[in-house]
């Protein structure tokens, strides 16, 4: 009896992540494991987002002012904020001005002994275009630093409450700069945050101790444990046997089950993503906006999120969900059509039989628990059109690498927004500059569209900007250059023991004030 | 005896050589590039490449790169993973181990089963225990490895909440890694609840071990079984018999040690099929060994993982293979190769 | 001498027709063949037999219980998976992937081992002893390590895991070929052909190979459950083939994505297999008893 | 007095799903003293006689008597402790296959030691007894002619050829000093010279210690140069039994006639290259046995009436179970 | 009449050579030997175990090669080269017909097998001259559809016999074939073969442990010990005056046999 009673016991929480983190720093990469194992645990930021109203929070920063152009924002820093003191190093100073340019400055400028470090990519910022927003970041004394922006910008407070606005120590740079050793910056990581990095094992987990001199006075736990199962069944079969206390993106066909299971309890949020499909329109025959459309149109959608789902997700008519102010209600999505698909598909010199392929992530995500499915069904649709489907799919890392090359058809996948600003969506999706970032995944580059969102950021009034994007929507409604699909909503399930977890809507998961009973 | 010695560690250096060969050769037979394949680094600065190529003399025949790639593993270095950017050494050295202990485990279950009912149903010859253990044995025999560790799992840790079903202990104990071992290296450690951890650790064990133990167990005991009753059927026996000793004598006098004797290299190769079932068993259960380490390296196309990999699985059982056949050789009187057949 | 004749039976059964004799005898190796045959039939007839396309996906009809559960409909008899795809059809034609690709290349592995075998057996000194020890090197890797590096060369999928496969079984009928060859070899009927003036190859095929038979008949079943196993373990580890294709490997394992709200998704095509290797392994078992026996008699 | 009395003895084994009577009817009468001879075809149930007598048969064989007793304790009721100590005092058996049954896995002077009882040996503690044990040993092997007694006892049972385990065999089974010694078949394939040896051997402790001997053999030659009493068996039936002397110089049953014509050795008269006497045909197997006389198809004096079994009959000490016995008239 | 087989200086010795890698050396020594066999002659080797005789026989018929000397049939040496002239000429009955049959074809093909090796008849001719031998040996043409199993001892013999005898040859070799045989089957088969003997011409090489037969049978002896021929003679020669120690030794225990059971 006491073999089989006995559960372990030690104080900490064991969170089923799914998948592992590429680094750990969220500046580097967009993905969610990256962001969900750093950004929140080991850093801090200057503001942050409530994560019930989507509100921007004061983080590190105590106050903030805004000068009345709307160039100029100063940011009064917290004092006595700590940086970790792990093994790998010990800091001799607090927080201060210099840890905040030091970590802007790291992806703004091109000089910056950081910059190139890590590969040197900032898909993030690169997307918003934001180095190019800033002019200059400046110390005023210590605890005081101010940003000069090139333009107004109204999502720039925003901006600085996304999981990518982290908090680096400076002093951890220069002392990895003199030893030569700078890739360590992002691999053990160091910051202010409620819980310092211990030791991390690909595909396999993630060690983190409570941070005992975070300046908030938030309950925090002895350990932290990410376990990395990229398996959905898996996390939730370790959720049942106690073995997680929480668990990532719990598989849509299992919430009713975790609804209904005592000592569970799920979390639900309406999702700021889309999943779509994306088709490379700089490769022939796609690059016709007929033959994207007509092959949209072979596809039922309604079905897709029955099955995929499990009606855990709402279609998605455009890019943005509908809880965006930027949605638009009355738009017309692209309509289930197999005999219409069919005729415009001979009409473009689309013969039966024509093969391509579809793209499908391997991994689950919360706007596509599974890709593969998907691209299943779609190939059930597309055969009944006389289009023939190969399936193709690598390791998650390769899959990337090669998508980045746009040597693909087509994709399954999708985007989870940052932050509530629209602009998160149409700028990353499908800006021209976002083709180099690499998150233009349909290789569309419209200048009638990046006219469109740029000057939509011009203007601070809800209703100036929802012009704009109405007209943008209008843009991708006729182009297609991708087929948003579904919103999924966001789930997090976790074991009722847990206490103060909530639900982030806008980006990674924070165990910050979380304990176990 | 030296004789046996020295051709024995002929034949394990031999055939070792061939395996490291055979490694070798796959640098050059997987996708992609044989620099990046030996050394893991995917590089693509010029400079650095010349270097990785001198070290790795490329330019050479490839008898001079086989020997400089033979020192290289000697030293064990033995290049990175794509993946993870680890030595490759280290990881080896980190899963193999945890592969190792899971299957001995499984192995000594399956031996502290196996032979015993093998020997009962071998002296029950004809009857029903006999029929029973036999029927049972078929089950045991016929169910797929991977089958058996997820119906175990839907019981014994879904539905009965018994028994954890992944990894090897509890994340949130951290025992520092001295020999691989779990156990020996809780009871080495200085963690402060060491029996709850053993507990926690013992727990983990379970499951896998029993869905790899039951394929193996049921062949011990078929072997067993085999080889009981023709040992008891051979004219010694019944000569022992007739000189006057009785059941329990002519039993451990002369029955066990003659069944066991012709059986031990068979047993020996249950290694090889038990090794195979851990690894899917690994997988399965997420355990941490070599298994599930190169099935991950196969979806991450990691080739220098899988390369190293090979080379260590198979390595680990020719040289137990060859252990136990030496051992087997030197106490054997008949020193006679025992056939590879035969359940 | 005529009348030595009359206290003979009238059936005189050649050493296969003795082994059947035998194997007949054995009622639970029977069954294992009747259940063997069965599904020989299922992998011939199943385009007749199954009522669906096993990969028509229907979405009306998501994660139907088989006909048994309270929830079950006549309609899909072992229900549908996630892709609302009929069951038994697909285990029908997983049994046919899985079962009649394994029978496949356990004769093409067993064409190859045997005459490389007879070679390996014909030939003396240090080629033996070569081929011997690397042999033995060869067989000392598991078989389902072989299959993964050559997977790991070639790359994923159906046709390469049949490669892989054949490959890692044959070193099995070359090992026991030569084995069988050469202690036949010993034997004094072969010296007997070799003063007859046979050469090598006449001897291996008109005298050793005619009894070989059952060998390899035995090794047969062993090598047949172990290249269903090794190709549903392949397929479960999804190296093998590919998603939709209906194998029962990677049948279970799609399997388990739904396992915990469809445990018959994984427990039907888990049984096929099982169901499978016991047939198998109880016709081996059949035959290798019976192949004793005759030779008790 | 009679040391072992066999009376009818049946023995039904399992032949590929039929139960066959592999003995049927066998009587058996040793005498103290006596060096009796068991005769018979290969395959006609010699060896299983032998296995009958120490209780070394398969147990899902049935085997039936009418009497089976040593020295008037039945055997057959005994229990099975109480007859395996019976055996081991006083029955030596060497079995046919004398490679096959020695345990492979001991040293031949490991078996052999095993086998010297303690009593023979006078010291009584564990040392001495060790010495004296292996004194006893070489001895042993001295006395069947094994000369190089060091490397016998050094060697595993497939160390050694043939006719060195034969002699080993027969070393063990007067090792430990019994009342019988049971030879089944202990010269075969040795050459002459060796044999005669053992012949010799066998002879002398028979006569030197009134030790018994059931000697099994197809040898005509080797039986008749030694045995007191013959008894012959065709197909499991025992055809004949009686006197050597009486036997060889008038034999009753066709069969045994026909034995002793075969041998060349007993016809000094015979021409060379002469055609030998034999009978027709060859011995049916176990599963085509005829009925009634098992020889019966192949006798040359065999009428309708040999479907039946023929009753054992007796004349004097000379017993015979056949329809048309030869030489009738005479007796 | 000259000689039908004859036998110069064979010699084969295997000193310390090693076999294969790993195995022990063997030292094994056997003659020289020369003999001579005459066509419808019986010579008989005797000697004791382990004396090489079973090793000549193989010699004899090229299941070995010899190191040095040669074997002259008809006065021409045998060869590789002339294999076949060998095969068809020279024949072997083994010690163990129950091995030295296959079990797994039928007697037919058995027998099949020499003639369509080594003669150019067809396929019926064939046939016929199977079921001829067949029944020369004394089974019966439908023999050749059995299966090895399905006969006695004696009955294998005679096929080994018939395989022997179906290519006609003019010199058998026959090693110890008689020593499973039961005594009354025996005479059977020893009855058959002189009186092939008689009716081919045979010359007959014979190796027994059982001098009574070899005593009954033979025209001539060799005796062998260790390798080496020690005495060779006629055989009424031989069993009266045996010249040798060993050769004496061993009529000896054979006529103390004999004589023991006339007292
Ligand atoms: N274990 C057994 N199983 C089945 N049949 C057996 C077994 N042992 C002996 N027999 C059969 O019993 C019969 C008598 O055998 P046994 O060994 O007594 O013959 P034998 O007279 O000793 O012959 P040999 O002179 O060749 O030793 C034979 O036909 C044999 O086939
Ligand atoms: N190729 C070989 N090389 C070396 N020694 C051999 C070879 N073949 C046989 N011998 C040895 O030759 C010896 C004679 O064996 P052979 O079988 O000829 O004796 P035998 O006279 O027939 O004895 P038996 O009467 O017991 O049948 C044996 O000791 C055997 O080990
Ligand atoms: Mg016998
Ligand atoms: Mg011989």
């Amino acid at each position: 009896d006491g073999l089989i009673t006995s559960k372990p016991n030690p104080s900490g929480i064991v969170y089923c992540s799914e998948g592992s983190p590429t680094g750990f720093n969220p500046q580097l990469d967009t993905s969610g494991t990256t962001v969900d194992a750093s950004s929140h645990q080991v850093y801090d930021r200057l503001l942050d987002f409530d994560p019930l109203s989507g509100n921007v929070l004061l983080g590190l920063a105590s106050s903030w002012e805004i000068s009345e152009d709307g160039l100029r924002y100063t940011f009064q820093l917290r004092k006595n904020v700590e940086f970790h003191h792990t093994a790998y190093f010990t800091p001799s100073r607090e927080f201060n001005a210099e840890d905040v340019i030091f970590s802007f400055d790291r992806w703004r400028l091109l000089d910056h002994p950081y910059h190139f470090v890590s590969g040197g990519a900032y898909p993030y910022v690169d997307s918003l275009s934001l180095d190019k927003l800033i002019v200059s970041i400046n110390r005023i004394n210590d605890y005081r630093v101010e940003f000069i922006l090139n333009k107004p910008q109204s999502s720039f407070l925003a901006n600085l409450a996304t999981d990518f606005a982290v908090i680096l120590s400076a002093e951890y740079g220069e002392k990895l700069l003199e030893s030569h050793q700078q890739e360590r910056i992002d691999n053990f990581p160091v910051g202010t945050g409620p819980y310092k990095f211990v030791s991390f094992r690909q595909d396999s987990y993630v060690r983190y101790v409570r941070n005992d001199n975070y300046w908030q006075p938030l309950r925090l736990t002895e350990k932290l444990i990410f376990d990395i199962t990229p398996s959905s069944s898996l996390r939730f079969a370790k959720l049942i046997t106690g073995e997680c206390d929480a668990i990532g993106l719990p598989a849509h066909s299992e919430l009713d089950i975790i609804r209904q299971s005592k000592g569970l309890v799920l979390d639900e949020k309406p999702g700021l993503n889309v999943g779509f499909w994306a088709f490379n329109t700089a490769k022939p025959p796609f690059d016709k906006a007929e033959v994207r459309r007509a092959l949209a149109m072979a596809v039922d959608k309604n079905a897709l999120i029955e099955a995929i789902y499990f009606d855990s997700a709402v279609p998605a008519k455009n890019i943005v969900p509908p809880t965006s102010w930027a949605f638009q209600a009355e738009q017309k999505g692209i309509s289930y059509n197999p005999s219409g698909a069919k005729k415009l598909l001979t009409d473009n010199g689309i013969k039966p039989g024509f093969t391509m392929e579809i793209w499908a992530m391997p991994v689950e995500r919360a706007y596509n628990p599974n890709a593969i499915k998907m691209a299943e069904l779609i190939q059930g649709y597309l055969q009944a059109v006389g289009v023939k489907v190969d399936i193709v799919s690598f390791e998650w890392s390769t899959f990337r690498e090669r998508l980045k090359q746009g040597i693909h058809d087509s994709v399954l996948i999708g985007w989870s927004a940052d932050n509530g600003d629209p602009d998160n969506f149409y700028r990353p999706l499908l800006s021209c500059g976002a083709i180099k970032s690499g998150t233009n995944r349909a290789f569309w580059c419209s200048p009638e569209y990046d006219v469109l969102i740029n000057q939509a950021l011009q203007f601070t009034s809800i209703e100036d900007r929802q012009y704009f994007y109405f007209k943008a929507n209008d843009l991708i409604a006729e182009q297609v250059p991708l087929l948003p699909i579904a919103h999924a909503s966001k789930y997090q399930a976790f074991r009722s023991e847990l206490k103060g977890f909530e639900i982030n809507a806008l980006g990674g998961v924070k165990f910050a004030g979380v304990v176990k009973d | 005896m030296n004789k046996v010695l020295l051709r024995y560690t002929n034949l394990v250096v031999l055939t070792l050589l061939v395996l490291s060969f055979f490694s070798f050769m796959l640098a050059y037979l997987f996708p992609g590039d044989v620099l990046a394949n030996l050394s893991g680094v995917q590089q693509h600065d010029p400079a650095n490449l010349e270097q990785l190529k001198a070290r790795y003399q490329l330019d050479s025949n490839i008898f001079v790169q086989y020997w400089y790639y033979l020192m290289d593993l000697y030293r064990g270095d033995w290049g990175q993973s794509f993946s993870s950017g680890l030595p490759l050494y280290e990881e080896v050295a980190r899963t193999l181990p945890a592969s190792i202990e899971l299957s001995t485990y499984a192995l000594l279950v399956s031996f502290a089963v196996g032979l015993p009912l093998g020997f009962i149903a071998g002296l029950r010859h004809h009857r029903n225990t006999d029929y029973a253990l036999l029927s049972m044995s078929v089950l045991g025999y016929s169910i797929p490895v991977f089958w058996l560790a997820m119906i175990l799992i839907l019981t014994f840790a879904l539905q009965l909440g018994w028994f954890p079903l992944s990894g090897r202990i509890s994340l949130l104990y951290e025992i520092p890694r001295v020999s691989g071992f779990i156990l020996l290296d809780i009871v080495w450690s200085d963690v402060s609840n060491k029996s709850e951890v053993l507990l926690d650790a013992f727990r983990h064990l379970i499951l896998p071990t029993l869905s790899i133990a039951a394929f193996t167990t049921t062949v011990i005991l078929r072997i067993t079984r085999r080889s009981v009753i023709e040992t008891m059927n051979s004219d010694y026996i019944q000569a022992a018999y007739a000189r006057g000793l009785n059941a329990r004598q002519v039993l451990f006098r002369h029955g066990i040690r003659n069944a066991i004797m012709p059986i031990l290299p068979l047993l020996a190769m249950q290694f090889t099929t038990l090794l195979t079932n851990a690894m899917i068993v690994e997988v399965i259960f997420s355990w941490p060994g070599i298994g599930n380490w190169l099935i991950q390296a196969i979806y991450q196309r990691d080739f220098p993982a899988i390369r190293v990999g090979m080379l260590a699985v198979s390595a680990l059982v020719v040289i137990f293979t060859m252990t136990i056949d030496l051992g087997i050789r030197l106490i054997d009187p008949k020193k006679s190769k025992v056939e590879r057949v035969a359940i | 001498m005529s009348r030595f004749n009359l206290y003979q039976e009238e059936f005189h059964p050649s050493p296969l027709q003795h082994t059947w004799l035998e194997f007949r005898e054995n009622h639970i190796a029977v069954v294992g063949l009747l259940c063997f045959l069965f599904f020989v039939i299922v992998i011939v007839l199943c385009p007749i037999l199954a009522p669906y396309n096993p990969l028509t996906q229907n979405i009306d009809a998501i994660l139907i219980p088989p006909a048994w559960d309270d929830n079950g409909g006549i309609m899909n008899l072992f229900g549908t998976d996630a892709l609302g795809r009929d069951l038994l059809s697909r285990v029908m034609y997983g049994c046919r992937m899985t079962f009649g690709i394994s029978i496949l290349l356990v004769l093409v592995a067993m064409i190859i081992g045997v005459t490389l075998g007879a070679i390996a057996g014909m030939s003396k000194g240090v080629r033996s002893s070569v081929v011997n020890h690397t042999l033995d090197s060869v067989m000392a890797i598991p078989t389902l390590l072989i299959a993964i590096i050559i997977i790991a060369i070639v790359g994923t999928g159906l046709v390469n895991s049949m490669w892989a496969i054949v490959l890692a079984l044959t070193p099995q009928f070359i090992h026991h070929t030569r084995d069988f060859v050469k202690q036949e070899r010993k034997k004094e009927y072969v010296m007997a052909a070799k003063l007859d003036g046979a050469t090598p190859l006449q001897i291996v095929t008109r005298s050793i190979l005619p009894n070989m038979g059952e060998i390899l008949v035995v090794q047969g079943t062993l090598a047949l459950s172990i290249a269903i196993l090794d190709i549903s373990a392949l397929g479960f580890l999804n190296l093998g083939a590919q998603p939709p294709s209906p194998e029962l490997g990677t049948m279970l394992s799609e399997g388990i994505e739904v396992a915990y709200i469809a445990p018959w998704s994984i427990a039907l095509p888990g049984f096929a297999i099982f169901l499978m290797m016991i047939s198998i392994n109880l016709v081996g078992d059949g035959l290798r008893s019976a192949l004793r026996n005759r030779l008790l008699h | 007095m009679n040391l072992l009395d066999i009376k009818n003895l049946t023995l039904e084994i399992d032949v590929a799903g039929q139960w066959v009577k592999a003995l049927d009817k066998v009587n058996l009468v040793i005498f103290e003293g006596q060096i009796h001879a068991l005769v018979g075809e290969s395959g006609s149930g010699k060896s299983l006689i032998v296995k009958a007598i120490v209780g070394a048969l398969p147990q899902r064989w049935r085997i039936t008597a009418d009497r089976m007793t040593w020295r008037g304790q039945n055997l057959l009721t005994m229990s099975a402790s109480a007859r395996r100590d019976l055996i081991r005092n006083d029955i030596s058996v060497i079995f046919q296959n004398p490679k096959g049954s020695l345990d492979p896995l001991l040293t031949l002077g490991e078996q052999l030691k095993e086998i010297i009882p303690d009593s023979s040996c006078e010291a009584k503690w564990f040392w001495p007894s060790r010495s004296e044990k292996q004194r006893l040993a070489i001895e042993l092997l001295h006395r069947v002619g094994i000369k190089d007694h060091d490397l016998c006892m050094r060697s595993y049972p497939h160390q050694i050829s043939n006719d060195v385990c034969q002699k080993f065999m027969i070393a063990m089974a007067l090792a430990s000093e019994p009342k019988l010694i049971i030879a089944d078949d202990p010269t075969r394939g040795m050459e002459i010279t060796a044999k005669s040896q053992i012949l010799k051997l066998l002879t002398r402790v028979n006569q030197v210690r009134k030790l018994s001997i059931l000697f099994v053999s197809h040898d005509l030659l080797a039986i008749s140069s030694m045995a007191h009493y013959m008894t012959v068996l065709y197909c499991g039936q025992s055809v004949e039994s009686g006197n050597m002397l009486q036997l060889k110089k008038r034999a009753l049953h066709p069969y045994t006639q026909a034995l002793l014509d075969s041998a060349p050795s007993f016809r000094k008269d015979l021409p060379p290259k002469s055609t030998l006497s034999s009978l027709d045909g060859t011995i049916p197997t176990l599963q085509h046995l005829p009925t009634g006389c098992r020889l019966g198809p192949r006798c040359p004096r065999a009428r309708r009436e040999c479907v039946v079994v023929p009753a054992v009959r007796r004349v004097h000490e000379h017993y015979y179970s056949c329809h048309f016995p030869l030489h009738w008239d005479k007796i | 009449m000259t000689d039908l087989l004859s036998v110069e200086n064979l010699a084969f010795y295997n000193r310390n050579r090693k076999q294969g890698w790993f195995k022990a050396p063997t030292d094994f020594e056997l003659g020289p030997v020369s003999f001579t066999l005459k066509a419808g002659e019986t010579l008989a080797i005797v000697g004791g175990n382990s004396s090489g005789k079973s090793f000549l026989a193989k010699l004899l018929v090229g299941l070995e090669s010899p190191q040095s000397g040669q074997i002259l049939l008809n006065g021409e040496p045998l060869t590789k080269a002339n294999q076949r002239q060998r095969c068809l000429n020279v024949r072997m009955i083994f010690q163990n017909s129950n091995e030295s049959l296959n079990p797994g074809i039928t007697l037919g093909s058995i027998l099949d097998e020499p003639l369509r090796l080594n003669t150019d008849l067809s396929p019926a001719q064939r046939l016929v001259k199977i079921e001829q031998t067949l029944v020369q040996v004394g089974l019966m043409p439908e023999h050749q559809f059995f299966y090895r199993h399905m006969l006695s001892d004696g009955q294998r013999q005679r096929v080994a016999l018939a395989r022997a005898l179906i290519l006609n040859p003019q010199v058998l070799v026959a090693d110890e074939p008689f020593a499973a045989l039961d005594p009354s089957v025996r005479s059977q088969i020893v009855n058959l073969l002189m009186k092939i003997q008689r009716e081919l011409g045979l010359g007959f090489i014979f190796i027994s442990h059982n001098l009574g037969i070899v005593r009954h049978v033979s025209d001539k002896i060799i005796v062998m010990r260790r390798g080496q021929i020690i005495e060779t003679g006629k055989t009424e020669v031989i069993f009266t005056w045996p010249k040798e120690e060993y050769t004496q030794k061993l009529v000896h225990s054979h006529q103390a046999l004999i004589n023991r059971q006339n007292t």
